[in-house]
């Protein structure tokens, strides 16, 4: 689902790279494998891509759940895997060569709270999220220790299940215990309508509606309309973020798919370019080890994300960003 | 050569896992029952013995053979009140059991950690333990067909009504079956927890069964290699069409729908139903007839 | 004579329709025992109570003065009782002595381990059996048949296949449900030889037809059913003399 | 009080959707004893194609319904001439019907993805219907009662149908017994078009209906909805068209009240486990006709 939007970013970065003869000799061979969301096939396609095309690096996969099952065997095999759609806690712990740009949640979220803490009043939460999605599962978990540390307290806990697409029971439930916030777990197809059926079931603007990273899309807007307004996110990245380098990235997207990127496509352009980066820095293709080493050396990149260091975990360091849906597109809240 | 198999190997492993599971299935299937309860053995299987080991420090060999006996325990349970339901009604009623069993893996969280799954599993299951619980689940399979027991199946799959004018306990017979589909499924289930590092609750669902029903019905359940042959099938044919998801699912769903317009007994029977069922015969009677 | 399977007020309604009506009777041992009536007189209906398949709304069925009402057919099989079928249900996929071999069943001992471990047990037992069969068959003239397939017989040898099977269950009671339904003449007179040597074996026998002049030729003994009743029973000379008989039944025929 | 009644009010809407669905489900099932599992992607067509009438060609709505309603009876009718069809003329098992369905749902839903895409997508807001009243805190929007009403009628002119007409009356003799209806002159293959083609439009509707209420198109939602169909022939009992009308408010119903009053996280585990217990104590469906009355 998310995977196409990093296909894409993807390719254009490989492109790019090999045009700016950025490598000297050393072009980027990219290929792609499509894993149909399924384990099984993730697994067979990690296996044939080290032993059988012996890649330097994967970037990938598109959901944790596949990221678990698979990145165990890149790890034994010493390539170098970095996620760009991956928030779940804990990718990073399978193993020394597993990196991902993609912030999780727990970096994100806090700073969207104490920014609805500061700008509104509020004491008692609800939260609502996808019970059978790992992504949406961890988010809840995150959300759910945030608002503990903040001294919120929550009333609620509703959940839903992927293929949903009526809320109001949950919804009717969480409008009578009369939250001031309510914190969804939910993508953004979901957050969407969860946001347009609790103005239709008349829930008003005095309720703010807090949400996760994997909220952000033009998606919400679609879906959503004016009833998305107010709606604060936290993210790495913006279609709109003003650095020079994310807006020729986003006009040379536009310019070659017809669209916006997403989150995730720009986290994997920033991916291919920490990569190449990493292999400019090495000088040769041979030693996945060096590669490795390079990337975890990684300090002050500076992406389309803005700047990205990887932290001793693997993790990305990145300046996170409070967004608010406003008028149909996600702005800094301020 | 070790680089080929380095990069198939997970496939082999998955051949091996997913005709094992086939087994299980054709165990109901060649009795008459459609039965929906895979998903749910799987989960059940791969949950007790994760747990068991993980959480208990018990030997992966004990943890399967538990994770075995869990399942066939729960399909006695399962198959007392639900094998008096008439065919499709058993069907819908192991489907909700799959579902149930899958709501509960997502709400049981101190034994299957929810939504987020268990991961850094240790990898205990390798291609050795997968063939030979192969090996053994077909001659399992095997040695049931050529006995009375095998001779009463396939009577009672033709017409219920004179095999048990004849003597044969049909309750108990679906009964018994149910079960040891249920400990295979309970055993694969096992074998897939510790396959890939990580296990969730969606990786048993509705989708897991509906392609372990379809493994032997493609290969054909009139014959005891069409379980394997189909999975095999099933498992390889994605691989080479790796360019497009979307492509993949719609030539898959029309070469699937040919293969069983075409050959509705399975591609075990491609070579025409009558010769195989000869050799069969044949087989069978040699098998007799040496002492 | 004692009766080795009777039946005391047997009735049975379907879906408002009354199939029996406090029918009793008695099968006594070693003996052919006809039931006739015309069609939906409630014949097969007491066949499929008799062997298990239908529960009786009320009475009871005894065999060998033991209370059998309401078993399961396995367990009524096991008791000695075999049946054949109206409309002939044999396996069609199978050959000859599959089909016989599975009469043998429930003479079987060989349990789970030895199918599983393929004991000495299961082999010796196996030989046993389609030794045990392969003679039935030969008794019956179907000997050379024993490797077909049942697909390709003429309707009077599948009877004939039908009933031996029954006999490999080595019954006590043979159940008939009209064996001469679409038989021509010469194959009627066949089957009539057959069914008295069943008997000659001390083996009982309730044949039930419409057919008056087979169960006439037959029978040591008559019952005759008329809209779920009993309408009369005797010898089979005392039931062609019955005048309420020949209203009901033979008033038809004629 | 005003909380369970807006939950009815959820549950009632919700329900119509699964009834509308569910009907056609079960009419296959009654008259031709097929399990089709292709069901939910007719659906899921049938909403895209509402979508493409009112989206892409600018056409209202009063006219997507019916262009879906054609369409959907159509695509219906191919699974009968591609799949159910030559399965009977070749006497396979039933299950060969019912696995090959299932994989042409997933060729139908991997080409939904092709043309319309993976992501979601909605109707866009007609301002006519975007009302609402509101009684005693209770909202009930016009859309919710228009669909309402779209099920209500659906199903009584099905009923009607049914009852009435000579089309009808060859639909119930085939349920009855096909070779009964051949012997009276009716033409099974024909009603089995008839049937394919009734069910498929009412599952087409009821993915336009569905795609209003809830502001959601998408390829997958067909699969959700087969799930729900087969709870709800369960609690109807198996080829019982009275019993899929009901069957199909009492889940929308059991469901709302579930997460209301019970927990959201088990919603899906009590919608099942009720088809357990009903399976247990009756085992032909809550509403379902004996067996002999079938047979």
């Amino acid at each position: 689902m998310y995977g196409i939007e990093q296909k894409n970013a993807i390719e254009m970065a490989i492109d790019e790279i090999n045009e700016s003869r950025m490598l000297g000799d050393i072009r980027v061979v990219g290929i792609h494998m499509d894993d149909g969301a399924d384990k099984a096939q993730t697994v067979n396609i990690f296996q044939r891509l080290i032993n059988q095309d012996k890649v330097q690096v994967i970037l990938g996969a598109s959901l944790a759940t596949l990221s678990f099952a698979a990145d165990p065997i890149a790890q034994a095999a010493g390539v170098p895997v970095i996620a760009s759609s991956n928030t779940a806690a804990g990718i990073t712990d399978i193993g020394n060569y597993i990196f991902r740009t993609s912030p999780p949640e727990n970096i994100l979220f806090p700073g969207v709270l104490a920014y609805a803490e500061r700008k509104y009043n509020i004491k008692k939460a609800a939260q609502l999220y996808g019970i059978d999605d790992q992504l949406m599962k961890s988010a809840y978990l995150i959300h759910k220790e945030a608002l503990a540390g903040a001294g919120i307290e929550v009333l609620l806990s509703e959940t839903f299940n992927r293929g949903d697409v009526d809320f109001s029971a949950q919804l009717t439930k969480i409008k009578a215990a009369g939250p001031d916030v309510v914190v969804l777990g939910a993508l953004a197809e979901e957050s969407a309508n969860i946001l347009y059926q609790a103005r239709q079931l008349g829930i008003g603007d005095n309720v703010v509606f807090l949400g996760a990273n994997a909220a952000i899309s033009t998606k919400l807007f679609e879906l959503a309309g004016p009833a998305a307004n107010g709606f604060l996110v936290g993210a790495s990245w913006y279609a709109e973020y003003p650095s020079p380098k994310n807006q020729a990235f986003v006009a040379a997207y536009v310019k070659r798919y017809g669209h916006k990127p997403d989150v995730f496509g720009a986290q994997a352009y920033d991916a291919a370019y920490i990569v190449a980066e990493a292999v400019r820095r090495v000088g040769r293709t041979d030693d996945r080890k060096a590669i490795r080493d390079a990337i975890a050396a990684t300090r002050d990149f500076t992406g389309v994300i803005g700047k990205l260091s990887f932290s001793a975990t693997r993790e990305p360091i990145v300046t996170p960003k409070v967004l608010e849906a406003r008028g149909g597109s996600f702005v800094p809240a301020e | 050569m070790n680089d080929l198999l380095a990069a198939y190997g997970n496939l082999i492993d998955m051949i091996f896992l997913n005709s094992i599971i086939a087994y299980s299935v054709w165990l109901t299937l060649s009795a008459n029952m459609f039965s929906m309860a895979t998903g749910g053995f799987l989960s059940l299987g791969a949950y007790t013995c994760v747990y068991l080991t993980m959480q208990h420090g018990l030997p992966f060999f004990a943890g399967a053979a538990a994770a075995a006996l869990a399942a066939t325990a729960v399909a006695l349970i399962l198959g007392l009140p639900l094998l008096r339901l008439r065919g499709d009604y058993f069907a819908l009623a192991t489907l909700a059991f799959t579902e149930v069993v899958r709501v509960v893996a997502l709400n049981w969280e101190s034994v299957t950690g929810g939504a987020l799954g268990i991961f850094n599993i240790p990898k205990y299951t390798d291609t050795a333990v997968l063939l030979i619980v192969f090996v053994l689940a077909v001659y399992f399979c095997w040695a049931l067909e050529h006995s009375p027991e095998g001779r009463a199946r396939r009577s009672m799959r033709r017409d219920e009504t004179p095999a048990a004018a004849m003597g044969v306990n049909i309750f108990t017979h679906k009964l018994a079956l149910f079960a040891a589909s249920g400990f295979l499924a309970g055993l694969a289930g096992a074998l897939a927890g510790h396959l890939n590092y990580f296990i969730g609750p969606n990786d048993f669902g509705l989708m897991r069964t509906i392609d372990a029903l379809a493994y032997p019905i493609l290969g054909g359940v009139n014959s005891l290699a069409g379980p394997a042959l189909g999975a095999a099938v099933f498992t390889i044919f994605p691989e080479f069409l790796r360019f497009s998801n979307q492509m993949r699912e719609i030539i898959l769903g029309a070469v699937f729908v040919l293969a069983v317009l075409l050959l509705p007994n399975g591609l075990t029977s491609f070579r025409g139903f009558r010769g195989s069922r000869r050799r069969e015969r044949r087989m069978g009677v040699r098998e007799k007839g040496g002492g | 004579m004692n009766a080795l399977l009777s039946g005391e007020g047997i009735t049975k309604h379907f879906a408002g329709v009354t199939a029996l009506s406090g029918f009793s009777f008695e099968v006594p041992s070693g003996a052919i025992t006809g039931v006739i009536g015309p069609n939906g007189s409630g014949k097969t209906t007491l066949m499929n109570i008799i062997t298990g398949l239908y529960r009786a709304d009320r009475g009871d069925l005894f065999f060998d003065g033991r209370n059998i009402t309401g078993l399961p057919p396995h367990r009524i099989a096991a008791l000695g009782i075999a049946r054949s079928f109206q409309n002939i249900r044999l396996f069609s996929d199978q050959t000859i002595l599959e089909n016989v071999l599975l009469g043998t069943h429930l003479h079987r001992q060989a349990g789970i381990a030895d199918i599983l471990l393929r004991l000495p047990r299961l082999r010796r037992e196996e030989r046993a059996a389609e030794s045990f069969c392969r003679e039935l068959l030969e008794r019956f003239e179907l000997k050379h048949l024993a490797e077909h397939p049942v697909g390709r017989l003429s309707y009077g040898d599948r009877r004939r296949v039908e009933i031996v099977r029954a006999l490999a269950l080595r019954p006590r009671l043979l159940l008939l449900d009209e064996p001469a339904a679409g038989m021509n003449a010469t194959e009627k007179l066949r089957l009539a030889g057959l069914i008295r040597r069943i008997r000659d074996e001390r083996i009982s026998i309730l044949l039930i037809d419409h057919d008056m002049e087979m169960v006439m030729r037959l029978c040591d003994s008559v019952t005759v059913l008329n809209f779920g009743k009993k309408l009369a029973s005797g010898l089979p000379c005392e039931i062609q003399g019955n005048p309420a008989v020949r209203e009901a039944y033979l008033g038809l025929e004629s | 009080m005003t909380v369970l009644f807006q939950q009815l009010v959820n549950g009632f809407s919700l329900g119509a959707t699964y009834a509308v669905f569910a009907i056609g489900f079960t009419m296959i099932f009654g008259v031709l004893n097929l399990l089709n599992m292709a069901h939910g992607a007719v659906f899921m067509w049938g909403a895209y194609i509402g979508l493409a009438c009112v989206a892409d060609l600018g056409l209202p709505l009063a006219l997507a319904v019916p262009a879906a309603f054609v369409f959907s009876g159509l695509l219906s009718v191919s699974y009968e001439i591609v799949i159910f069809g030559p399965l009977r003329k070749k006497e396979a098992h039933r299950w060969i019907g019912l696995i090959a369905s299932l994989a042409m749902a997933r060729g139908l839903v991997a080409l939904a993805q092709m043309i319309f895409g993976t992501h979601v997508v909605r109707y866009p807001t007609v301002g006519l219907l975007s009302g609402y009243m509101e009684m005693g805190g209770v909202r009930v929007h016009t859309l919710q009662i228009v669909i309402f009403g779209i099920a209500v009628l659906l199903m009584g002119a099905l009923a009607f149908m049914l009852q009435r007409t000579r089309m009808g009356r060859a639909i119930r003799t085939v349920a009855f017994s096909p070779r009964v209806a051949e012997l009276a002159g009716i033409s099974v293959r024909n009603t089995a078009f008839a049937t394919f083609f009734l069910a498929g439009a009412l599952a087409g509707v009821a993915g336009v209906l569905l795609g209003l209420l809830f502001n959601a198109v998408s390829p997958f939602m067909g699969e959700t909805i087969l799930l729900k169909g087969l709870t709800v022939v369960i609690l109807g009992g198996l080829g019982s068209v009275p019993g899929a009308m009901l069957g199909g408010l009492l889940l929308g119903v059991i469901e709302v009240f579930s997460v209301g009053y019970v927990s959201s996280a088990f919603r899906d585990a009590i919608g099942f486990g009720l088809v357990f217990v009903i399976l247990l104590i009756k085992p032909s469906g809550l509403f379902g006709q004996t067996e002999a009355a079938r047979a």
